[in-house]
């Protein structure tokens, strides 16, 4: 298997294949991106959540430090989809990676009628964001559940011909249910996944660090989380699981590929290191040339079993 | 108050005019008990940057370990002629700390020049501005701008007492008039300085007030500019996540015309508001 | 309020009054711990889970350090009942302390008689470490499965009169349902929580970092995540919650506490800082102290709302 | 395979013979390429490690952070009359980097004296020390206590080229005879290390085997031991959480007498186990 050209760093996801396996996390890139990093280097360009009306998000301060991670409560500020197509679209038209549009809205009906509304033909997949309250069901997300998670996703898949993209919650219990009710509802990825719900105090202030109290956790310190879950939800589905959580540059984005992601999304650290997407694209070609990997979507799964010796003890050799 | 805001027009996947500049520090030292003047040896794109804009800084560690996100600093100092730039801080807590451990000749990464800065009106002829504690680091190039556009500047700077007082040369040597009030002889009281800056508009009338650093003078500076029937701003802060309009954290309301209000993002569409747009705290 | 006296740290659990808030979590002390630290000092000395059967727990490597956080993949070394009441319980009986026994078993009937084989007088409290696999449902974890738990629980309640306190597991969706059943079920308390399923790999190796693959988060990283956890169930149910996940010091534990904790265990710290809970105990003696409390017990639940100013700019005078 | 290894007897509530004990780094310098010896003022209590034990260190953060686990190290110089301790380490990864930054005069939080070490059997007349690598660090105390006891020692120093042999000089200073055997000249193969082992065997019959540090030589220490019919111990590894005995992480299979295996725990029931209980890996 050892090659001396360049590795082929491209991967499939359903029927897109992407140039290399490296996107933004949903929420964490905006067109201020463009200013700093080549986006058209990246396997795709995953864009903010969108909702059907105009929303203000959440209360400030809406972010909070801990550690190696960070707290955010954004709530979904939204412009609506009209301001995506019009404005939010064209702003990334010079790049070269294809565009996915995220969806989230109150009601099952109401995402795919959102789908169906944004099914323009410069949209190469639309990922559902169900983290977000589900009104009809006091405001228990709707990834939570996973009856309301089928509803949504089939009535997305229902609504339009985009590919679509499940980005499932990791506030669950056993998230390989979720990711086989992506699956059977027709999606042809799952993300996996979104922030973990948590919360920061100030003790001396004897008070909350986030305007919204709660907030979700992200960064580094999540992704022995996500890691976990990805390795689950490969062993469940058929379809590419998509990593996401607290990657930080290539050797993260191997580690989750190992467990079985296809691909990967880079959220927070977007914030602290711009060039860490196009950073990570290169890392992981130098990977498969030192592992004499001759594509990249050879690493995927390709974990192998700890053969735990009989004795723990290093040969100190 | 949905985010409507609409971003800059964006220059997609063209030129990259906001850098991770990495800058060479050339001193680092204490103003006073509680303030930091670093000066770095900048790359051309950061020294492009503008009065009332800040840079994202990536803090160095300490015992206390690596500060995860970067913290934002307005500019203090831009000197394309020496090819240096000037932050004055306050070393509060985890990433100023770190800030403050930078030696001469040590690196320092600085994403920017982030945000949107001070918009002196043409023909301006004679600013005032009133700062307070940190708010006087983003006051100093201001006054840079003023002079070179050919305007006078009347700088009021405010502090707890004389020997905090900052930033005095920095404006002198941009040529600015400058004016201390402090709170131990009461001056500082708007009651005290609203007699005395409308004496000096009197004298000379302002066409502009620019602040930052106090509610107290915010409320101040708003209230002579809409008495004087004159423009204004104010730089805001605000936490950050990415200091690149990315991520919606860094929100403030800002008043609308039509009234109501919106959150606007601090590093994009700030951090400088118009004084009629920003609202007290 | 304020106070010139010392502050008074007891805390009531259920039928049982505590010297402090602070106990080790279950598993990261034994008897080692006494030749460090005066263990006396402690509120209470929780022991390690026992199972009725003696177990050999997991392949090593069994430990894996990430970050802010470790992976510890253990199982349930168990030593049986027996070795508990002849061997470990008069290991600290010198120490002026309640001991706090844990079980665990594979049915929920074995849990039941278990709790009554140890019923003896020199434990205080017994808590019931539900996040093992419950060998009548696939090995899900009993704690996933709010049916399972509450079975669990109840059939521990009727079989001893020693309180039974449930320790939650926080790899479920809403944690709020399973802190109910447990106080529905007569538990005395809950403990919020056990550790967070995660996973390491080590890119280079191309292989996981534990013999086990996955293994329990724990350590600060974690704090976040349980903190909300713990605010959750604290407004959810009114039977005393113990908080635990990532606390270092006095100041973790009042964050704990103020989210609405009544008490905390102090886990994997114990490991790097042997005197964290003694220390832990003088620090909260000193914040009652510096914000005019009286007593620890004013600080659980004191969280106040943030108020955040009409525009958040910080007043920077 | 159970563990069901009985604990020590418990000293509850008692004295605290473990402590963490703040060491003055005296020195801390590179002996080759990858090792360093660092040698650090000790409290009394660290003063009573005996050989085999180790100390659970708190090593000092790098760019990388702060390690978070402690990390453990056999005492490998015990010096009661200048109160000092030593660790001989090979900088591996984060935890032993940190430790390379130490400078004289800085303090090391170092947890102990911990662990089982060597038990020399009444009236050893000839001790035989098999070390390679980081094993070494471990056999110099060994050495001593033989000494002391009245025992002579033969230490056989196996290492990949000449250059690489460690601790002679401290083996020696203990009243060693010390032999280097190497990869380089194939020297320190099993089968050219056998026969001639057994003539110094023949000239002056050991009693007891002590070896750390390679699989190779375990195999070799077991054989001779087992055909000789004397005893032996070998000192073993495993990635630690607590070094207390009390998490469990740091279990190894040994071979019970009767047949069969269970775990033991390394910090607590060894780091030090009979070459019979060992199993090769
Ligand atoms: C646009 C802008 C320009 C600024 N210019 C200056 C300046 O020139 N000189 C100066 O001394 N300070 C300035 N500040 C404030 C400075 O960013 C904070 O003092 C600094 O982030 C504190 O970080 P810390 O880690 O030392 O403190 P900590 O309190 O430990 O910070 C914890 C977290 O809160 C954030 N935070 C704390 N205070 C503020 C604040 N006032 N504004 C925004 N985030 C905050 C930090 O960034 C960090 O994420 C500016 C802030 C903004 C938004
Ligand atoms: C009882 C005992 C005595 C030891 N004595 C010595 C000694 O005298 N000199 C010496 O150089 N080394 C010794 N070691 C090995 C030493 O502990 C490791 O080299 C060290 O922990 C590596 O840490 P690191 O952060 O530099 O490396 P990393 O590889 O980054 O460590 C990552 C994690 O793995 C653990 N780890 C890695 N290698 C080992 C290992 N071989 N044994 C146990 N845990 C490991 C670390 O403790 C840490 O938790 C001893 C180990 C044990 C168990
Ligand atoms: C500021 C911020 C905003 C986010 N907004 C969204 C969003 O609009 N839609 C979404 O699906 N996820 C959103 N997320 C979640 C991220 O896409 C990602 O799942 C999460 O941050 C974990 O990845 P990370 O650890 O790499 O940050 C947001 C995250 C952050 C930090
Ligand atoms: C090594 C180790 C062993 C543990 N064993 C048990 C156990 O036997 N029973 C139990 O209920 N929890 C056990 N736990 C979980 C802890 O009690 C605690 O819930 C968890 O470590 C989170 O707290 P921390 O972040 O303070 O470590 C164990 C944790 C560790 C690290
Ligand atoms: S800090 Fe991210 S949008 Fe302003
Ligand atoms: S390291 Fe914890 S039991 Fe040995």
């Amino acid at each position: 298997m050892v090659t001396n050209s360049a590795p082929d760093l491209s991967v499939r996801i359903g029927s897109l294949t992407l140039k290399n396996p490296v996107m933004p996390a949903s929420g964490t890139i905006a067109e201020g991106m463009t200013q700093v990093i080549d986006m058209g280097r990246l396997g795709a360009i995953v864009l903010k959540t969108i909702t059907p009306d105009l929303r203000q998000g959440t209360l400030p301060p809406r972010v909070a430090e801990y550690r190696d991670a960070t707290l955010f409560s954004i709530g979904i500020p939204s412009k609506g989809p009209d301001y995506l197509l019009e404005h939010t679209l064209p702003a990334y038209a010079a790049c070269d990676a294809p565009l996915v549009a995220s969806v989230s809205a109150d009601t099952a009906e109401d995402f795919g009628k959102l789908a169906a509304y944004i099914s323009d033909p410069r949209i190469a997949a639309i990922e559902a964001n169900i983290s977000c309250p589900n009104l009809k069901a006091d405001g228990r997300a709707f990834g939570m559940d996973p009856e309301a998670t089928r509803e949504v996703l089939e009535r997305m898949v229902a609504a339009t011909r985009i590919p679509v993209w499940a980005k499932l919650t990791p506030n669950v219990g056993d998230i390989t249910v979720f990711a086989r009710v992506a699956e059977e509802a027709g999606c042809e990825a799952v993300i996996v996944g979104n922030a973990i719900l948590g919360m920061a105090v100030d003790a001396e202030a004897m008070r909350p660090r986030l305007g919204n109290v709660m907030g979700g956790l992200t960064g580094p310190a999540v992704k022995p989380i996500l890691l976990r879950m990805v390795h689950q939800c490969a062993k469940a589905v058929q379809i590419p699981v998509i990593g996401c959580g607290g990657i930080t540059g290539g050797e993260d984005a191997v580690e989750y590929m190992l467990a079985g992601a296809t691909a990967v999304q880079v959220g927070t650290a977007n914030f602290i290191r711009p060039h860490t997407m196009t950073e990570a694209v290169d890392w992981i070609a130098d990977y498969c040339t030192r592992h004499g990997l001759s594509a990249a979507r050879e690493i995927t799964g390709a974990l192998r079993p700890l053969h735990a010796p009989a004795t723990a003890p290093t040969e100190t050799v | 108050m949905p985010d409507t805001a609409l971003s800059p027009a964006p220059e997609a996947c063209a030129g990259f005019p906001i850098e991770e500049a990495l800058c060479e520090i050339v001193s680092n030292d204490a103003v006073n008990a509680e303030y930091r003047l670093m000066i770095a040896r900048a790359p051309e794109a950061a020294l492009r940057a503008r009065a009332g804009q800040f840079f994202h800084l990536l803090c160095p560690a300490t015992e206390a370990g690596q500060p995860f996100l970067r913290r934002p600093m307005s500019i203090y100092r831009i000197d394309p002629a020496r090819g240096e730039i000037g932050f004055l801080y306050k070393v509060t807590g985890k990433g100023t700390r770190g800030l403050a451990t930078l030696r001469p000749g040590e690196m320092l990464n600085a994403l920017g020049p982030l945000g949107r800065g001070f918009t002196l009106p043409a023909d301006t002829r004679h600013v005032m501005i009133l700062g307070r504690g940190v708010g006087l680091a983003t006051m100093a190039p201001l006054a840079r701008l003023a002079a070179e556009s050919g305007a006078a500047v009347t700088a009021v700077l405010s502090a707890r007492s004389p020997e905090l007082v900052m930033s005095r040369g920095e404006l002198e040597a941009a040529g600015a008039r400058v004016i201390e009030v402090v709170d131990t002889d009461g001056s500082s009281a708007p009651e005290e300085m609203e007699p005395r800056l409308a004496a000096l508009h009197a004298e000379r009338a302002f066409d502009y007030i620019a602040t930052c650093g106090s509610n107290r003078l915010f409320r101040l500076a708003r209230g002579l500019a809409r008495s004087w029937g004159i423009p204004g701003e104010i730089a805001l802060e605000q936490h950050m996540g990415c200091g690149l309009g990315m991520c919606y954290a860094c929100v403030i309301p800002v008043a609308l015309p039509g009234g109501g209000e919106e959150y606007r993002r601090v590093c994009w569409d700030g951090p400088v508001f118009t004084l009629e747009e920003a609202k007290g705290w």
